[in-house]
């Protein structure tokens, strides 16, 4: 068992004939993932990098058994796209798109957990447990089939944090790249408990950012929750504050949003912090070693 | 993000049925004394500046005219004037009125709730941060089920008001909450909603729309908003870009990168100045304008780290390599280049090939760019 | 059930943006005349009686007229003529069309899934019922998410329609479902919504509006709907009210309960000819109502069966007791009461002083109102 | 355990202050029913007999730890009524006012199943657990304490039913009445998986009508996984077909709703089926003898 996506995951690609689509059908089949179909309304019938395409998520699932979609179409067009899979009955759902509006995510979140449809995103790079399969972006580069998790709001500096971990010997179960949009469709704490019943996962990362309260609330489900050890990193502690939705913003987050307050809150929770990107891997090889594991 | 100038907003409101005060907008002294002369307009009149700074009561972005005379004089030593780095440009004239009680009201999204929050106070025209936790009402508004009667009832009880504005509240909170569905707002705030003469009033307004929803208004789109020039000109090559104090120019890709780079620097002592974020793209020309447009700043020494992911190395190189050919003499600026991930080889190689070294620990790289910055030099990249 | 007459379901289809003729009402044949003098109509022109009722097409109730004369004669011979049961009072003329495709929608509720659903044909004009499982698109639509864009193309595909028709679709499959949504409808159907000349146009409309959301929509309030002239009147005192084929008269409390009785009658050879469910009520005067209501439907026996729940068994005691002091000597019949339930005693001694033996067993007063049925007695409950 | 309602319930009442809602917080305390506290707007701070009356069901919640709210609101309101108790946090709604727009009740599902919120009714019963708990409105009287559960989309046909079994010298565990009204927040698919892992239920009453389809599904739901005897009954065997709603409706349900496709249904699902209210008691307790239990 891994966390979201196994060897049994049958992979979709809505926009598949878009550039990033084609572009990204070929990263997650060279990663091993099964790419079973695209989706493109009106393209049914032909083929992407011998990937079929159907016109409906529909029709894909019911001749491929696709179980998980990965979303490249534009932001104009994601919130159907996604109601299409959740209809279809997907119960993962990728979405890569960037620049949705948040009101429409907020329909999607709800009828998502109407629909029992999970979203990781938008904006997003997506998924990926390296040796079984890869849902979204994340470079292929950067992994090794390990028992580090990880868990980020970011794009880049995921790889960057992933990568290192590689290049200190070590490897990960599965990584996941939650999007950093002010509504995200899974957010720390949800994905937290994934990684914690995950028995391929010895040891989470967290790539947090300043703004919001994510990690704050995250650090208080690893406190009263989370079994394992915990290495985070958070980015922007050298950033001025941020000049984002004035009044009404500062009022719902209160004291917190700052890197010192989410390091602190980290730590309370037992987590180990890095103080900067390239210290993770040394302190997972650390944390990792005082387990007993590797 | 697109902040609507507090006449925006009052249209908005308007068009959703929240009163607001029968006000103009005018450009030109010319302009106040013909509203005056027609009739559209009758003294005492209130003049606000139309920037999108707060604080301007105290600020002097805010005064008052009672005679025709006083009113050109305002009129014409607002117009022109800077606030808090605005240059006013126009002002809205209303008719002042009597101000009973003040109160607040406003909706915003609260990111963590993943619904939108309703916010109220009875003490309404003060800075809302100075409030007090106990004399703010929160309620959250789920969006399949829009603001439910006994929410507004629960803002009813906390306002107290009497007839007629306790009458007038349901429909002004109603409006409150479709104008932020219906708009894509990031906030929809009133401060304050004034009683006058026993009505509701809304004597101000502040809207913020989300850019990213500007597919389905098309109507926002040629309204400036804050950026200063040179993020304006990064806004429509749709680069993120932020100027700060320091000195160094950073180009990244991805917010949290970017974020970790200036944090890398600032560990070494150096100061970054202007913070540029590439986002995912794959089009050398934008990453050559992002060049272009980063020697504008006249950094000191530029710090160039890319992870390649969707904006693959080989993008970048290309890109860089172009611009180093674009950049006049005079905006010529160091460089540190640090470059992994897709096509990490490639694009050492295309570098390599117009003499600059890219280098692949993030450390290293950042302990070259303080060092660069600090003894000045003027010329090309540490080869 | 409020169910629309055509010309109404048009009104609503025109608000909503769904093209319709441009068609007329008419109640008399002077009107029509007017409206062809005047050049509100011209000919030729199709004359739809507005009956509720289906089957117009074929059972003369839809005709056409080429001439002033033709038109005269044909709305003079259809105003005030029979339809399966219903009386022809208004006509709906609208201009002759050159009918391509006929289609088929409607959205109505699927209470098992618990969501709207919508049915698509690209087979319209026939009765839907006859049409083949296949030749039905069904679409469930969820109330917060709406008609997504991927259904609207999965009608689209399956009507595979040129432009402009095709273009128009769009429109007609959203106004279909605001339409349903926002009127509280239980049905809105358009068969067929032909293409002609090109263009989409609904030639029937058929709505239906849920009575319970009649507090929102009091414009429906004054729209009779298809009830026989005694349903109607206990439709304002409110009490459900079924006219059947046999002479037992049934007044019992709850649909469940009122079913069970009709059903145990049946098993002893009774047949039931009005069922009366008094629902849940404590007002004695209802109770009186409703017996003297079922006196005017003349059964040749009444069966009272009451298990006192919300509607306590003292309360239809005092309410049958007043009724039968007020049932005129020639609308008495013979009764059976059955009671159980809440405050039961109490029921049965008000019943017992008036002269009444209430039974409890519902077998064995069952069989004593079939009995009572056989022999036809006229005259007063078996006391 | 129960199901639904035990002595650990503490029931609210929205609309106390209305007559039924007055009638009924007495019967519901003569059942022996914590009922802690009522709720109408503007009369916060009265007592109906003996119960406080709050402003809002979230004061009600917060001071006496109400778990189950019983609405008698008219039904304009009930909406914004169950909202409010949703909102508040309550897990079970028993909506009792009839007459809301089907539209609204859709909305409220939905939305209950958002936030956690199970609804029974509207336009029913509700629920009693005998000697434990009542929230709704079915007559005190027919109930005795025993091991038989009863589910039922009527009202007076239930307590009729009820009632018939109290008579054999049998008593009730816990029994539902669903409502009948055309979207209910709990039908009997939902509701028989509760009685099938309640330890004090050895038989299921099943009383269903003829119309809709949701006797064929719960046929279903007891053929494939429901573990316990049931003796069904469905009303209306002798009326003649319905007119309601005419083609659209037929369509939906295309040769279900009758009493014969009900009947047939439930037969081949191994349930006992009643011919008449008054056969079901005896067939109860003919079931029962043959489980050995009583």
């Amino acid at each position: 068992m891994t966390v979201l996506v196994d060897s049994g995951t049958r992979v979709v690609v809505q926009g598949i004939t878009g550039h990033q689509g084609t572009v990204h059908t070929v990263q997650m089949k060279l990663f091993g993932t099964q790419v079973v179909a695209g989706v493109t309304p009106g393209k049914g019938g032909s083929q992407v990098e011998g990937v079929p395409v159907f016109d409906s998520v529909a029709e894909a699932v019911a001749k491929t058994g696709a179980n998980v979609s990965v979303i490249f179409v534009p932001a104009p067009f994601a919130k159907d796209a996604f109601f299409e899979a959740a209809d279809a009955g997907i119960p993962l759902v990728v979405i890569v798109t960037e620049h949705i509006p948040f009101h429409d995510m907020l329909t999607m979140y709800y009828y998502g957990r109407l629909r029992g449809t999970r979203i990781i995103g938008p904006n997003c790079p997506g998924i990926a447990a390296p040796g079984k399969a890869k849902a979204g972006i994340i470079p292929n580069v950067v992994f090794r089939p390990g028992r580090v998790g990880v868990i980020s709001r970011s794009g880049t500096l995921t790889y960057e944090i992933v990568n290192g971990i590689k290049e200190v010997g070590l490897g990960q179960s599965t990584c996941i790249g939650l999007g950093g949009d002010p509504v995200i469709g899974t957010t720390f704490v949800d994905a937290l408990p994934l990684f914690d019943r995950d028995p391929d996962t010895d040891l989470l990362v967290l790539v947090g950012e300043i703004g919001g309260t994510a990690e704050e609330e995250a650090a208080e489900y690893i406190r009263h929750h989370f079994s394992k050890p915990v290495v985070a990193y958070i980015a922007g502690r050298s950033a001025p504050p941020g000049k984002r939705m004035g009044h009404a913003g500062a009022i719902i987050a209160r004291g917190r949003g700052t890197a010192a307050s989410k390091l602190s809150a980290l730590q309370a929770a037992g987590a180990t912090v890095a103080d900067f990107p390239y210290d993770v891997p040394t302190l997972v090889a650390q944390r990792l070693k005082e387990l007993g594991s590797r | 993000m697109v902040k609507l100038a507090e006449w925006r907003g009052k249209e908005i409101f308007r068009r959703y049925g929240i009163p607001v005060p029968k006000g103009r907008v005018v450009r030109s002294a010319a302009e106040a004394d013909e509203l005056l002369r027609s009739g559209a307009l009758s003294l005492p009149l209130v003049v606000k500046a139309q920037v999108l700074a707060g604080g301007r009561g105290k600020g002097g972005a805010v005064k008052f005219a009672s005679t025709p005379e006083e009113l050109r004089a305002v009129v014409s030593g607002m117009l022109g004037m800077r606030f808090k780095d605005e240059t006013v440009k126009e002002l809205l004239l209303e008719p002042k009125v009597a101000v009973g009680r003040e109160l607040y009201l406003s909706i915003a999204l609260d990111r963590s709730a993943r619904e939108p929050l309703l916010i109220a106070s009875a003490q309404g025209g003060v800075d809302i941060e100075s409030m007090a936790d106990d004399q703010l009402l929160r309620i959250e508004v789920h969006p399949f089920a829009g603001l439910a009667s006994y929410e507004k009832r629960q803002v009813a009880t906390s306002f107290g008001l009497e007839p007629p504005a306790s009458k007038e509240l349901g429909n002004v909170l109603e409006a409150v909450w479709k104008a932020f569905q219906l708009e894509d707002a990031e906030l929809v705030e009133i401060n304050p909603l004034a009683v006058v003469d026993g009505h509701l009033l809304a004597l101000d307004a502040k809207v913020v729309i989300e850019d990213d929803a500007g597919f389905r208004h098309p109507e926002y789109a040629e309204i400036l908003d804050d950026r200063t020039p040179l993020e304006e000109i990064a806004r429509e090559k749709e680069i993120a870009f932020v100027q700060l104090d320091g000195d160094i120019g950073v180009i990244a890709n991805g917010a949290g990168l970017t974020m970790a780079t200036l944090d890398v620097l600032a560990q070494f002592g150096g100061r970054p100045g202007v913070f540029l974020d590439l986002g995912g793209t794959d089009d050398p020309n934008k990453v050559t304008e992002a060049f272009l447009l980063m020697a504008k700043a006249h950094p000191s020494v530029v710090f160039l780290n890319i992870f390649g992911g969707v904006t693959r190395c080989d993008t970048v190189a290309k890109g860089l390599v172009a611009a180093m050919k674009l950049v006049p003499e005079e905006d010529r600026f160091p460089l540190v280049a640090r470059i992994r991930g897709n096509n990490e080889d490639l694009g050492r190689q295309i570098l390599q090939a117009a003499g600059i070294t890219a280098l692949s620990d993030l450390k290293a790289s950042a302990q070259a760019v303080v060092a660069a910055e600090r003894p000045r030099v003027a010329g090309k990249a540490p080869t």
